[in-house]
């Protein structure tokens, strides 16, 4: 069922639209005309949709099952979401439209930042940032920005707990900080005494994921912001797994200057087979008057959108991108938060850590966690229960691909050995998890019981078997290029 | 909860496996202080009716381009998307899938990433392309930092007709990497002196054609002069269906292109979300430091041809600090909406579209400056041009407005204080005769 | 054309692969006179922009239910379908799939249309259903023409107050199989002397509950009645969501059971498509005699469950002349809308969505009887009743229009000639309260 | 991968849909409440979305690939007709909403309604048949009308060629006509002399499918509508086969008196798995005034609805359905005639006419065409090449499973032995044309060589293996019941 490349099938001379015929009129190109062929294939409609419809069938999805990706956060779209974000007067609108003709688009990005600041209980955020990543960058240079106001010039040391994702140290360093890694201590959390050793006057601030990626809570969340404030430095909180808290737990109270809100994981919007995000950034006071623009004001008026720093209150320390930000990805999660509402936000946090407590509860037994004790909203196992089976924890995990399920995240984070950090959120039933639990309990004897083969071997069920990554990686093949004709050489 | 299957009785049922009496056992890690009493300060939840009535009133105080005569860009364009793309890219399997990390069961995204690196590299008429980026703005500030990388230098210089969203992002991007952006004064009327501030330091030359007001730029006089000082040449567009009539930079030499995919494939939403595209010449150093995702073609275990993201050891999930970006997220589903779009195109519906776009824009100007008083400041353009108005293009526009028409960008919005008589006005396929009609009808009311 | 694949270059090459010198030459076979020289007089493709303008063009000039204050009903409900209903029954799977005959690639189909059949057996108390009918109108026609056949007998009695479409379309159907069908005059106030005209002769009894005046009845005794003389009970429903709320027809007796199943995943469309919903009891001469398709259960060769259609010896393609029914098509995607619907409502939302309609129905009958001259008809209903009114109903419904209210269907449009006073009055659960005082208030002023 | 049933899975206190809370007041309902359990379980979104989706990849689909089913016509529906249907308003209107209310619709309907006229040249159509075989009863009760308008009694033989669909006869009794078989001549046309033999003054009329069933254009089809005018009888035409000669042929032309069109067929609505389909009716001058009520009419105001049979000229027969027929449908069906245009439709039969000549001469050397000469848009095959094999056309068929194509149409038109009806449509291109036939040239031959055990155990690589047809007919299982629990017994 192999599906050919569009390169492969299609035809230059071939399309798939129709178009009026141009009239054919002297061009005003200056005399830079596209002469040569560029080679580019078309499809006839028919042709294009079942090539692209078949391609679909080749995924896995949150629409086909359980998709346990730990630190991902994959749970349920909703078409609600979909079907507003598509209505012709969010969808049709241009960016640099006159603003007394998009008051409502506006007003949904005001109502979207006035939900945000509620929910994190700060005075700012920053909308534009285009994914999460980005709002991480968006924080660090609010940070960076703010200690260059003070005159800052030697607090360049950003520490990074070890369980930390890639993002925070690439981002870091974008901000010209260095990055100092923090140790976990024994429960999976940051080490307290560690961080205190750590600490000086060439410190910029911490960068702390919480929930933190070993599906914990840092209980002495609030002693590391003091004692980064008391340091003279900043408190950047990695938001990737606020759906762990959100309605809950408001980051605000627990003494942040800044943190991104990745909007596909915690409100919903879908991942889309790895893009777009969107990443808004909320702020502190202390950090809000270097909030990037644009920005939306709230005025006696209703909101209003700033473009220009000079227009802007304090001191913005830039532009992030072209543009308003997400709008698109604005739509969908506005209209996650109004149909959850604050009662269902609590509800859906709360489902998210019992269903993960749930799996752990079950699994326990059979795989080993990383930690002791209950987890947030994912459950940490480490690969001690392979020990001596032959079995890794990249075999394991294909092999669950047999089985009808998506992987869970592995080998992050890197705290411990071997890890599969599992995230079922709680858009799933309890009868699934239960179906989830009952395959990798069956999974974890086979290991034990020597079936090693079958797990080296998997896939065996998937639309391939498995792919050679170093290959890929020792003899980059990037794009599609034309057979040579054997005669021609 | 309509998207919450858990059952009280579940719950219940739960926590006694689990091994606690309530969910706030669960939470007890949260210090005392910060666990809320009761929940947050916003409203209930609602029926999926009550939040339609509520997202769709927002939604109707809004103007749609496709409602009144249209002539907005500046580097967003209205552009007719074919009913099939919209379709395909809601199916389940692409909308809902993550990042293709597990390729055994990501065939999909990933061969249809494979499709639009293709795809972007035949457009651009460079060799290589990577899975997209955020925007065009962020990949022209990631093509700086790029060029920084490879060749080792630390400054940049950027043309004065560069979108200055594009030339503020940059700078924003190379601020704290010490890279000095120099970005020549706003210019519509050509390159000015920008050749003359390159020298052995220059990293690169970073060059927007059609640029911000529609002017198209020949690249090969940049090139030699950039190459002679051993500075690349970063090629910059806003508008993806200009290639299918311009020349591209590849074949005028450039060294990177990047710019922004919207135009084909993506509506307008409002600025977001975006496609950014980047494309390079095919050189070991360039791809090694390539920001972004990659896909790239191997085999499986029976020797079958498949796709896999690779090189990632250039990337923040594996490389960390050293990675060649911060950058994760990568704009999947409208590059699919790009390659889908694309490909129902082909080069022949491309060239096509792209000729009617032009037809257009040449048919308006001249309507446009046969309104007394107005002149026409670009002499070479692709579907967008700049206007000499005899007052303050941004009155003119919002009297526009009031006329139902929406016609332009003044310049004085992209760059505050300058050039308040030009305006950019960009035609479209979309545009019809009515509208043409509309807008020079209504130019001349309100001047 | 974006339509057709093949180029002229394939159409050459496929002549003469067939060996034939053009494509006149395969049509040789059409007589000379009716052979056309060019084309038939009608414009030519558009694009696709084109027809989308067209288009938008004609539904612009409709006011959309959503959009005002909204109490039509008489036979279709305006109802709220959640979103994911359309987006799944838009899945190329369901959407572009032909009649699942080759069960082993359409269990998709099958097992969805078995989910339905029993859906609609649980709904209407009856023991079994088929897999949908045309609509609500048909499948009531076809049940008639089921009872003379299973009772052998040719003649029909039908309520005054069912739906005079049905009625209609019944006639229509038994005209020339010599049934003979006898319609009650129209009566909002009850049955009337139906029962009177039940005989030995009678196949069956029709009674619609609510009826088309929105009247509920009490089928037990209209069921005692028919079966002391060996005549079936048809019981009819327009507005499934009642059943939530009201007893079914099954539990009070009816052999079979017709409905429209459109208030449940389908959408208004202006009438149509829709879906016709048919159960019956378990009784072998029953289900041997039914029209329509039939989903049922069985093995593969691995022993394994799977789903086929059934029965079709009953069936035009097999029986041909002596099949039930003449039906080929059933209403599938509407079928498969309603039972993604009513799987995200189950009993807990959908008992809790039609006391919703009723409390609605219930306030709003409380508000228009309280304007003056306005008097209530219909002592028990569901979501809808009838009112008198001081004026011909008809002039007052043009009047509320012009108010910005559409206000009901006058009587006197299903029954033209009688009833000019009365006026049927839906509402749903889509009503706001703000939709109840401006219809209340709107009707003060137009009486 | 076995689905279980909603009912298996999903709970009556469960749901999948917010509404706000009832208020509690009294009801209205006579004492008629539901007050015993109804049964019906509910699931929460994302459940039920999983459930529908994973249902939904056991079904092929044009949209997955070529779908040869001779008669049943599936060409690729373009998603712009879906797009168009959904406009509020055309999507939200209500049947019964004030005329000045719904003016648009009304003017689409008229102009689907001026389409179809012309392209059949003839003077009138009724639009509300809901399906072809409704569509069928349409034409045929207004014959029956006519008849007995002119008080003929005695008429009530129609003729029926050996190769009709069956709903043609079953549609003649509903009428209260008796059908009478014509034979098919060696072309696989109707015998012109056996027609002439059957003629008489009790004849009704004529049904003829023309291209017929076996996919040829039936040469005499004047001189038939000659022969059944002259005799008093009308000429019924079944235009299911309509798509092979739009805009080339119109069957006005032809002497037709009534005629069905398969919106769904010709004009490319979706088969939905089964439906719904529209059938609107032309009618010649002769049978116009018999057509029923609802009706559209031209005004010098335009496009007008005219419900009620008192309002209309002539004598409607009565009504056929409730409201106005498939408006769904209708934008669909306008959608794809205003894309195609004159010249698209009539390029559009011929590619169609092309493509099933293509495949039979591709495939004439390995399988046996029933009739010499070239075809119509559909390529008939009986199953000679499958003699002494010990393969089945039913065999045959379920092996194209196994190469990921849909069978096609077997066992009809009746008039030769194991007919196998292949109809690729035009929307096909001819590289997957080729692919196609380079399979069954293949099946054909390696069932010639001998390999019947791999006919006969197939499909392999389906959902489900073959499925006992038998033994649902026999033990007819046609609900879900709930399993008794063994120790209630």
């Amino acid at each position: 069922q192999s599906e050919p490349l569009i390169f492969e099938r299609g035809r230059t001379d071939n399309t798939g639209v129709d178009l009026p015929e141009p009239k054919g009129i002297k061009t005003r190109l200056g005399g830079l005309d596209r002469t040569a062929a560029i080679g580019l294939p078309g499809l006839a409609e028919p042709e294009a949709m079942r090539h692209y419809v078949r391609l679909s069938r080749k995924n896995y999805a949150i629409d086909l099952g359980l998709y346990p990706l730990g630190s991902c956060t994959m749970k349920h779209n909703p078409r609600l979401n979909e079907k507003m974000a598509r209505l012709p007067g969010l969808a049709d609108i241009h960016p640099m439209q006159p603003q007394q003709t998009v008051e409502g688009a506006i007003e949904l990005m005001g109502e979207l930042a006035h939900w945000l600041m509620t929910l994190t209980n700060t005075p700012c955020v920053a909308l534009s940032p285009k994914a999460g990543a980005h709002g991480e960058l968006c924080g660090m240079m609010a940070i960076r920005a703010a200690l260059d106001a003070r005159g800052e010039t030697k607090r360049r040391r950003v520490l990074v707990p070890e369980s930390a994702h890639g993002t925070n140290p690439a981002t870091a360093v974008q901000c010209g900080f260095t990055t100092d890694e923090i140790p976990a201590d024994a429960t999976g959390r940051v080490d307290l005494e560690a961080l205190k050793a750590k600490l000086g006057d060439d410190v910029a601030g911490i960068m702390l994921t919480n929930p933190n990626t070993c599906g914990l809570f840092e209980r002495d969340i609030k002693e590391i912001a003091d004692l980064i404030h008391e340091s003279g430095g900043y408190f950047y909180c990695d938001g990737a797994n606020f759906n762990a808290i959100v309605g809950r737990v408001r980051p605000g109270d627990l003494g942040i200057d800044a943190m991104h809100i990745n909007l596909h994981k915690t409100f919903s919007t879908p991942h889309g087979g790895g893009g777009p995000g969107s990443g808004p950034t909320v702020f502190s006071e202390a950090l809000a008057p270097y909030a990037p623009v644009p920005r939306v004001e709230q005025t006696s008026e209703g909101w209003r959108l700033i473009e220009q720093e000079a227009d802007a209150d304090g001191e913005p320390f830039g532009r992030m991108t072209a543009f308003h930000g997400q709008m698109g990805m604005f739509s969908r999660a506005l209209t996650y938060m109004l149909s959850h509402g604050s009662d269902g936000l609590k509800q859906a946090s709360e489902d998210a850590v019992l269903n993960a407590n749930y799996i752990l509860a079950r699994l326990k037994h059979v795989m080993t966690p990383a930690f002791d004790g209950t987890c947030m909203h994912e459950a940490l196992f480490d690969d001690r229960f392979l020990k001596d089976t032959g079995v890794t924890t990249l075999d394991f995990a294909k092999a669950m691909i047999d089985e009808g399920y998506h992987p869970m995240t592995m080998y992050f984070p890197l705290v411990v050995h071997g890890a599969m950090l599992i995230e079922p959120t709680e858009t799933e039933s309890k009868s699934g998890l239960d179906r989830f639990c009952d395959v990798l309990e069956a999974l974890a004897e086979a290991a034990k019981a020597g079936e090693a083969d079958r797990f080296r071997s998997a896939p065996v069920h998937a639309p391939t078997k498995r792919l050679d990554e170093t290959l890929a990686a020792r003899n980059p093949v990037l794009r599609w290029t034309p057979p040579v004709a054997t005669a021609a050489e | 909860m309509r998207y919450l299957p858990l059952t009280p009785q579940d719950r219940a049922d739960m926590l006694a496996r689990i091994g606690v009496k309530s969910i706030d056992d669960l939470f007890t890690d949260v210090p005392q202080a910060a666990r809320l009493g009761g929940t947050v300060d916003l409203p209930n939840h609602m029926t999926e009716l009550e939040v339609e009535r509520h997202v769709s009133k927002l939604a109707a105080k809004n103007t749609p381009a496709s409602s009144v005569p249209f002539f907005v860009g500046a580097g967003a364009y209205k552009h007719h998307v074919p009913s099939t793309v919209d379709h395909l890219i809601q199916r389940s399997e692409f909308l809902t899938a993550y990042t293709p990390y597990q390729p055994e069961i990501s065939q999909g995204t990933l061969q249809t990433l494979f499709e639009f690196q293709t795809q972007v590299a035949l457009l651009t008429g460079m060799d290589v392309a990577n899975a997209s980026m955020y925007d065009g703005s962020t990949a022209c500030g990631e093509a700086v930092v790029m060029a920084s990388r490879v060749t080792k230098r630390k400054k940049a210089v950027l043309a004065g007709s560069l979108h200055p969203h594009y030339a503020d992002t940059t700078k924003t991007l190379c601020k704290y990497l010490d890279i000095d952006v120099v970005s020549e004064p706003a210019r519509h009327d050509g390159l000015g002196k920008l050749l003359d501030h390159i020298t052995e330091e220059t990293a690169c030359v970073v060059v927007q054609t059609p640029d911000v007001f529609g002017r198209l730029h020949d690249l090969e006089p940049v090139v030699k002069a950039a190459h002679d000082k051993g500075a690349l040449v970063i090629a910059v567009f806003t508008e993806p269906v200009s290639l299918g009539l311009v020349k591209s930079p590849g074949e005028m030499g450039a060294d990177i292109c990047v710019g922004e995919g919207q135009g084909i494939g993506v509506g307008l939403n409002f600025g977001g979300p975006y496609v950014g595209l980047f494309a390079c010449k095919n050189d070991r150093n360039f791809i090694r430091n390539l920001p972004g995702r990659l896909a790239g073609e191997t085999v499986d275990a029976d020797g079958r041809r498949g796709f896999v993201l690779t090189l990632s050891t250039r990337e923040q999930h594996i490389r960390r600090e050293k990675a060649t970006s911060n950058i994760c997220t990568n704009s999947g589903l409208c590059a699919l909406a790009f390659t889908i779009h694309m490909t129902l195109l082909g080069e022949k519906g491309l060239r096509q579209l792209a000729r009617l776009n032009h037809e257009t824009a040449c048919d308006l100007a001249d309507r446009l400056t046969s309104v007394p008083g107005v002149e026409l400041l670009t002499d070479r353009f692709f579907n967008e041009f700049s206007l000499k108005l005899p007052k303050p293009a941004a009155g003119v526009v919002d009297a526009l407005v009031e006329k139902g028409v929406l016609g332009g960008v003044p310049a004085s919005r992209l760059f505050p204080g300058a050039l308040e008589d030009v305006l950019i006005v960009a035609a479209t396929e979309t545009n019809t005769e009515a509208d043409l009609t509309a807008f020079a009808d209504a130019l001349k009311e309100v001047l």
